[in-house]
């Protein structure tokens, strides 16, 4: 039993990391919904996997909430929005595709350094789960300052946030895990909700809302 | 007890003034229910240190306790009169009164969760709530900087306080390998009890985490950037609190897992982490001190400086510095609130924030105008004020540990220095611009409250109360 | 005693609150302040004095002050010694501020300041640990930087008094540096501690001299000096000159000669050598400054680096083991200390007369005052003699000190000092004379001569408090002078406690002469001698001639133009010597516009003095600062995106950071 | 005894001074084929400049009538402290080389002032030059002291001369760079030719003779006599230092007071001489002049060290 769990969470956890790399490498807007929307899955699977590896019921909650927001709610969402304010359907980068995947590669290998030192097998999957939550939350970082339209900025902090719930979700008996959750859901939704209301089209940092050049930092 | 009222009361009182319609009730609601908490704040302090399995009061918390209740009940008192002026001349709506008002306490509540919550995980919610009660408050006035600012804060500390929250989780994972499960895992009294058998290479993934996200809280270079903004757009009490309040919880949060980290003998030493961060925030905002035309900005980036040098303290450690480090949360949190008291009906009274425009203020307001010479003085960390106490011990403890680094936090003072006197100086004792009108305003009480106390404290603190600090940072080791 | 300095020291504080409360009560109110702090600091004087006379160390501990330790306050020789100083300047300036503020917009603006440094000016000899001494030092800073603001409307007063406040901070700043260097770890910072473990740091001696020299004007941390003094009101400069750079001198002999322990050789030669630039760099700016308080101003500048060579000299002496000719130097510098004070303070007075009666500080807008205003004219001599360090006046007697300890140099075993003993009395020497031409022109363009504006020749004598004030300076001045072996005297305790007794100054009393070797300067029987002669020349001018005197028109070698502009200036006096020393130590830049022939237009000589440290040291700092400042500034300027980024690469390198660490 | 021997040097000083100068005025001018006036003429000048009525410009101010008589007194103390035919002087122990400079210096104050307070063109270029010359001097000055200082280990000029007089050092390349040095600076101080033309009519390089361009009278004459005791007292003083033969100490000696006088003249008779023989110098090369003197008196020291080890 402790073999099959271990390995399906870790093909699951795995298979959330790859959706990071993909997200990062693809160019069209509706295909990172789309990857977004296989990461959530994925993580409400691994979610559930757990609850049932570790007989949380209240995992099966984490579960059903990234299921319910990030593989429907959201990614319907963030296709309204791209529709409804006709955002460029690709995408514009900072850094191009092949440097961002290199970047990406950099980062896990920093993650393996650092997970190197932790004591093997002292806890059910430690090491693994740390190595692999730390680089997803690292490439959703990478991809909120490499991508500059705001619907990937947001995906990008969102798939930030998958790290954190593999990393949740993975270790025994993690209480307030689902309080957690909702609580940053509420963040998220925030910032969604804040994207649709400032009409914001390709970046953060312009609201669209004409007053950019006197605003910031009247200082120099 | 005593907690579930310092909690219980701004959540009560942020719903009822939330309903509460009239300035001029919801200010008194507002002055009332935070003088009521202060006073609940004290019998905490003074009460027995408990801890049960959501709150918990020790030396620490319970000094930032005091503190943010003073602040929070003075800053009430100079807010209805902020707001007073606000309302006659019709800068805000009395729903956004209303809203304000239950906002700030709101605001108290998340804060004074997070100084008592015994969970890490509870204690992340709390600030993240602070986050989103501030937020809301930054853009109270509508206009387009203070929703961009309010933006800006919004999403740096987002992503901050999500990397918070891995560090936190990393945290739990850690006493995991101590095979410690459970919601005692994530209190911290029994977190600190248990930390020596932590992994401690998990610990320190986790406090990178958590330094850099709740170093975003707290301003710290270079994560600094929605400080000045948000300071400078919200309503002046909000940038009082900001300053004088949420950064300093914000460090808390660091302290408190600074102190796990330094009780595990495999986890890297925190205090050249923080070191690194609090002397290029001393820099970096000492030198952004300069080119400032916003006189909210200048001394929000000032508080950015003292965030930098308290962050020093804690990094260098030690009886002395950490000494210094409380007593300069302390007298920083009282003074720049009383900077931003005074500046803020400077601007009100001249209807504009301006550096320039705010020339002339001892000559047309001698109370406030030297009400503000006088803290700002004291901010740059000159006596007899408090906080040239704590600079006097960081810097002979810095120079005990590693002369270079006094060397380098002198520089970064006399910088600071520089650019607060610069700044300082045209806005006290250059002539007025011409044709300047200026509004009455009322000298704010709390501006000569908190001045006198920072005073009193750079005289003469009491033997209990250096008792007190003394064991506090005893703790903090 | 100590605790009758220290409540009398409260006392001040008192002051400052009446002077608050005298906003609205008026002149009367503010001369009561004034005379109020005149008594404070002569029963300071006398108490000081009593603490000279009978030697003692007297100790306080008070639970007040630094949190983590006692403020100690303590009255030891040296301590009494500034204590005369600074509170003997203190009576008469205050005196002086009786009748100055009379009249003055605004009394409160300067008044509470003013008792305040008075405050902090004796705080800080009284200081007896770390904390209460900088406490005290940044008060003294504080309060003066309040008094230059005094006339807040003047663009030059505040940048002067942002300069000077920077400056003194940083100098405050050395010196905590200092003092927790040499506290080494102990967390106790009262001096006895601090002197139980003296360690003779070198790096504890730059820190003082950077901390302590910024607030004394040594060269190249002088910049502030010539800005400050002439935006403060003249009694605040006065004070700022005559005590406030004292007590920087007595930072820099406790830290150094009490504190730090015993000194290297070659530290002293570094402070020589300091000094003498000072002295020089100050004298030739005083020599062709136009504005009567700037000019004495540098003048502050030169004698505090007379001082500082005297007391480096003294360092190298004890570094050496030459403990009577380290006595000598110190004593040498303890007494101009005292003497500086008063004849810097009594031309400060007399400029603020001068500035008073004709309102213009402008050497050239004047001239002739001698006439109109006599008895200021008469002690203003006596401070120009004083200032040109000519006998029988006292600034002849320190440098006649240092002269000699100069001499005993040759001593010194170290080759290095031996050759730039010459090089350095060259210097000093230099110094003394370009001091005499620039008393000269002080005094001679102000008050000789004919007026140079209406202003000037409708001038009139100050009030009797004014004159007053300036008459005790001027006599105690004479007194000094006269009897130089009882300033020395006065100073024996403190060089006693400073270098041990066989460092005591030789002081014949009988005759109150300067001994040094078998060297001597009698100045009573000299000045006796002296009016024997005057008084046998006049007796036999008048035996011998009979005819009384004519007056009539200026000769002038027959040149007929008795406008006031034929005659030299300010600017031509020390044209000469501009010349001489124009490239050297300043840029001075000088043209002549002359009008093409056949046009009328005068012709105009213009005049630009460029200080090289000013420009090389200080607008560097600024233009750095600036930079620095420009580049933070564009942090904040990043979107919101770049902003991310920086947090990422902050995540990223402290990872890699702990990794790299493990 | 010592004071018997103080009050004859003072009478004997002002009652040379006025024949030194003559004696100056007439060497020169034999050395250049004239006849010129007697030695003595001075006196009568002195003496025709007493009768006469002082005029006193108008402008002027009290200090203006006092200088002449301050600064006579001032030169007259100067020259009572420098050892002549005995250095045992009440008043030469009262002081030393530098008290000597510092007395010199407070005429030369005195004098500039005085030069400044009738408000004339020609009084402020006398003073002007006066003032950059006593500058330049000083520091020449001074560092002749400080050779001979490290030589004796003293200051004081009764010292210096007894103890040349009991062990002569001999000739020594430091002392003869010192030697030219002083000379410098009395030639200077003393107003003499390359410095100052005392005899000139040209108003414009006129340095000493400009300063007191408007005094007449008796004030006048105590000027001139000043300047001529003033002369007396760098001859003294260059005989005090370097060739202090045949003063008597303690105890007078029949011939002290005659190799004085001797001496003097000896000193007038090369003054005048090398006045003959160059011309005066521009202005602005007084610097260089001087500045010659300050570098001879540097390596004088620097020599001895050599001479006596480090």
């Amino acid at each position: 039993m402790a073999g099959l769990a271990y390995d399906v969470a870790h093909l699951l956890a795995g298979t959330t990391l790859l959706m990071s790399f993909a997200l990062l490498y693809q160019r069209r807007l509706s295909a990172v919904v789309k990857v977004f929307a296989i990461q959530g899955l994925v993580i409400a699977l691994a979610a559930a996997w757990q609850a049932h590896v570790q007989a949380a019921t209240h995992l099966y909650l984490t579960a059903a909430i990234a299921f319910g927001l990030k593989t429907v709610v959201i990614p319907v969402a963030l296709n309204r929005i791209i529709r409804r304010l006709g955002i460029h359907r690709t995408i514009e980068t900072a850094l191009g595709i092949a440097p961002t995947m290199l970047a990406g590669v950099a980062l896990v290998a920093l993650t393996i350094l650092l997970v190197l030192p932790i004591a093997a097998g002292s806890a059910l999957l430690t090491r693994e789960i740390i190595a692999i939550a730390l680089a997803v939350v690292l490439l959703g970082l990478l991809m909120m300052i490499t991508r500059r339209n705001a619907v990937t900025q947001v995906i990008g902090f969102m798939s930030l946030e998958n790290g954190l719930i593999l990393a949740a979700v993975g270790v025994q008996g993690m209480p307030l895990v689902v309080e957690m959750s909702v609580a940053f859901s509420v963040l998220v939704a925030f910032l969604i909700f804040g994207v649709f209301f400032f009409q914001i089209r390709e970046r953060f940092d312009s609201l669209e809302l004409h007053y950019l050049e006197d605003v910031r930092d009247r200082g120099p | 007890m005593t907690i579930l009222a310092l909690l219980g009361l701004p959540v009560a009182a942020a719903a009822l003034l939330a309903l509460l319609p009239g300035y001029r009730a919801g200010a008194a609601g507002n002055i009332a229910a935070s003088g009521l908490t202060f006073c609940v704040a004290i019998a905490v302090a003074l009460g027995e240190r408990t801890a049960d399995a959501l709150f918990f009061v020790d030396d620490l918390n319970a000094y930032l306790i005091l503190l943010t209740a003073f602040a929070g009940f003075t800053t009430s008192l100079y807010s209805a009169g902020y707001l007073g002026h606000e309302q006659r001349h019709r800068q805000l709506a009395p729903w956004q009164i209303r809203f304000y008002h239950a906002m700030f306490q709101a605001f108290m509540a998340t804060m004074l969760l997070a100084l008592t919550a015994n969970n890490i995980g509870l204690m992340w919610v709390a600030v993240e709530g602070a986050t989103l009660t501030t937020a809301l408050m930054v853009s109270l006035y509508r206009t387009k900087p203070a929703i961009e600012a309010a933006w800006k804060y919004f999403i740096l500390c987002g992503v901050g306080i999500a990397l918070a929250l891995f560090g936190t989780i990393l945290v739990y994972l850690a006493a995991q390998t101590a095979q410690f499960h459970g919601i005692e895992a994530m209190a911290w009294t029994e977190l600190q009890l248990r930390a020596p058998r932590f992994d401690g290479a998990i610990l320190d993934i986790a406090f990178v985490f958590l330094l850099i996200g709740y170093g975003t809280k707290a301003g710290l270079v270079p994560l600094h950037a929605w400080l000045p903004d948000a300071h400078a757009e919200g309503p002046t009490p909000i940038s009082a609190v900001l300053s004088g309040l949420l950064l300093n919880v914000a460090l808390y949060a660091l302290l408190r897992f600074k102190m796990l980290l330094g009780a595990n003998p495999q986890a890297l030493a925190t205090g050249p982490l923080m070191i690194a961060l609090g002397l290029l925030s001393l820099l970096v905002a000492g030198a952004a001190l300069y080119r400032r035309r916003d006189v909210k900005k200048l001394f929000s980036y000032s508080s950015i400086e003292h965030m930098g040098i308290v962050t020093l303290a804690f990094g260098i450690g030690g009886p002395v510095a950490n000494f210094a480090g409380l007593l300069h949360m302390a007298m920083h949190a009282l003074t720049k609130s009383a900077i931003f008291f005074a500046v803020g009906s400077l601007a009100q009274s001249r209807g504009s924030q301006e550096i320039r425009a705010l020339s002339g203020a001892v000559a047309r307001h001698p109370a406030i105008g030297w009400g503000l010479v006088v803290a700002v003085l004291a901010i740059a960390g000159l006596p007899p004020f408090g906080i040239f106490a704590a600079e006097f011990m960081l810097v002979t403890a810095a120079v005990e540990h590693m002369p270079w680094l006094a060397a380098a936090i002198v520089v970064g003072l006399l910088l600071a220095f520089g650019g607060l006197i610069r700044h300082l100086q045209s806005i006290a004792f250059a002539p007025a611009p011409e044709g300047a009108k200026d509004l009455r305003v009322a000298p704010p009480l709390p501006l000569y409250l908190h001045l006198a106390l920072v005073l009193a404290a750079g005289l003469y603190l009491p033997p209990p109360l250096v008792g007190w600090l003394r064991q506090i940072a005893g703790m903090l080791g | 005693m100590l605790t009758g300095l220290a409540l009398a020291d409260l006392g001040f504080l008192v002051l400052a609150g009446l002077g608050l409360a005298a906003i609205r009560l008026g002149a009367r109110a503010t001369a009561i302040v004034c005379l109020g702090s005149t008594i404070l600091c002569a029963a300071n004087a006398a108490m000081a004095l009593a603490a000279l006379w009978t030697p003692a160390a007297e100790q306080l501990r008070l639970p007040i002050g630094f949190a983590l330790g006692w403020t100690v306050l303590a009255l030891d020789p040296l301590s009494a010694y500034f204590l005369l100083v600074v509170n003997l300047v203190g009576a008469i300036v205050s005196l002086y501020a009786v009748a100055h503020e009379h009249g003055e917009a605004q009394p409160a603006r300067r008044l509470v300041p003013f008792q305040l440094f008075l405050f902090g000016l004796n705080l800080v000899p009284l200081a007896a640990d770390a904390f209460s001494f900088l406490v005290a030092w940044e008060f003294m800073s504080l309060a003066s930087w309040a008094l230059i603001l005094a006339r807040p409307d003047d663009p030059a007063a505040r940048r002067a008094a942002q300069i000077y406040l920077v400056m003194a901070v940083a100098g405050a700043l050395a010196l905590l540096v200092a003092f927790g260097l040499m506290a080494g770890g102990l967390d106790r910072y009262d001096f006895a501690a601090l002197r139980a473990q003296r360690a003779g740091s070198l790096v504890v001696f730059v820190l003082v001299l950077f901390g302590a020299g910024s607030k004394a004007g040594l060269v190249p941390l002088h910049a502030w000096l010539p800005l400050a003094h002439p935006a403060a009101p003249s009694h605040v400069s006065a004070l700022m000159s005559g005590a406030m750079t004292k007590i920087a001198l007595y930072a820099v002999i406790r830290l150094v000669f009490d504190l730090n322990g015993q000194p290297a050789w070659w530290w002293g030669g570094i402070l020589l050598v300091l000094g003498a630039g000072t002295a020089l760099v100050g004298v030739l700016f005083a020599l062709i400054e136009r504005d009567m308080k700037t000019a004495l101003a540098w003048s502050t500048i030169e004698n505090i680096g007379i001082i500082a060579g005297a007391l480096g000299l003294s360092l190298a002496f004890a570094g050496s083991g030459l403990a009577a000719l380290a006595g000598l130097a110190l004593t040498a510098a303890l007494v101009h200390a005292l003497n500086h004070a008063l004849f810097k303070s009594l031309s400060f007075m007399g400029a603020g007369a001068v500035l008073h009666a004709t309102g213009s500080r402008d050497l050239e807008q004047l001239g002739g005052l001698g006439r109109v205003m006599p008895q200021t004219g008469w002690v203003f001599l006596v401070a120009a003699l004083a200032l040109a360090a000519l006998p029988p006046l006292n600034g002849f007697a320190g440098e006649w000190l240092l002269f000699q300890a100069l001499i005993g140099g040759i001593a010194l075993p170290s080759p290095m000092l031996k050759f730039i003993l010459p090089v350095v009395a060259g210097a000093f020497a230099l110094t003394a004379a370009l001091a005499a031409a620039a008393a000269c022109r002080l005094y001679g363009i102000a008050f000789l001569g004919r007026p140079r504006s209406p202003a000037a020749a409708a001038a009139h004598e100050v009030a009797p408090a004014m004159r007053l004030a300036m008459a005790v300076a001027a006599g105690l001045c004479l007194l000094f002078g006269l009897f130089p072996a009882a300033v020395a005297g006065l100073a024996g305790p403190a060089v006693v406690q400073m270098l041990g007794p066989p460092a005591a100054p030789v002081v014949a009393l009988p005759f109150a002469s300067l001994v040094a070797g078998n060297t001597a300067y009698v100045a009573t029987a000299l000045a006796l001698a002296g009016l024997a002669l005057a008084a046998i020349v006049l007796m036999a001018a008048g035996r011998l001639s009979p005819m009384p005197a004519r007056r009539a028109p200026a000769w002038d070698c027959g040149f007929p133009d008795i406008r006031p502009a034929t005659q030299y200036t300010a600017a031509s006096l020390t044209q000469p010597l501009r010349r001489v020393f124009g490239r050297t130590a300043f840029v001075a830049r000088e043209s002549v516009a002359m009008p093409e022939p056949g046009d009328m237009a005068p012709a105009r000589h213009t005049l630009a003095v460029a200080d090289r440290l000013w420009q090389g040291i200080y607008l560097r700092i600024d233009q750095g600062i600036e930079l620095v400042a420009t580049q933070a500034a564009r942090l904040q300027q990043l979107t919101i995106r770049g902003h991310l980024m920086l947090m990422f690469a902050a995540l990223v390198i402290l990872l890699a950071a702990v990794v790299v660490s493990r | 005894m010592t004071v018997i021997a103080q009050v004859v040097h003072l009478v004997l000083i002002v009652a040379l001074a006025p024949a030194i100068t003559g004696l100056v005025r007439w060497v020169k001018a034999r050395a250049l084929g004239r006849a010129g006036p007697a030695p003595w003429q001075p006196y009568r000048d002195l003496r025709r400049l007493m009768l006469k009525t002082p005029i006193v410009a108008e402008t002027s101010g009290p200090l203006y009538t006092a200088v002449p008589y301050l600064q006579l007194a001032a030169i007259w103390l100067a020259a009572a402290m420098v050892p002549a035919f005995t250095y045992d002087l009440p008043l030469a122990q009262a002081g030393d080389l530098i008290v000597l400079a510092g007395i010199l210096g407070l005429s030369r104050f005195l004098l500039a002032l005085a030069g400044l307070d009738a408000g004339t063109a020609f009084g402020g270029i006398g003073s002007s030059r006066e003032l950059m010359i006593g500058a330049l001097a000083e520091p020449a000055m001074l560092l002749v002291v400080f050779t001979v200082a490290v030589l004796v280990h003293t200051t004081s000029l009764p010292a210096i001369s007894a103890h040349f007089i009991a062990q002569p050092v001999g000739l020594r390349v430091s002392l003869g760079m010192a030697l030219v040095a002083i000379v410098i600076v009395a030639v200077a101080e003393n107003g003499r030719i390359p410095i100052d033309n005392p005899a000139t009519h040209l108003e414009l390089t006129m340095v000493h003779e400009a300063m007191v361009l408007d005094y007449s009278g008796r004030h006048l004459a105590a000027i001139e006599l000043a300047s001529m005791l003033k002369l007396v007292v760098w001859l003294s003083l260059i005989q005090a230092l370097f060739v202090p033969f045949g003063m008597a100490g303690a105890a007078l000696t029949a011939l002290a007071l005659p190799i004085f006088v001797a001496k003097l003249a000896a000193g007038a008779v090369a003054l005048a001489l090398f006045e003959v023989g160059i011309a005066k110098m521009r202005v602005f090369r007084y610097p260089e002049f001087l500045g010659g003197a300050v570098v001879l008196g540097m390596l004088a020291t620097i020599y001895l060290y050599v001479s006596h080890g480090f």
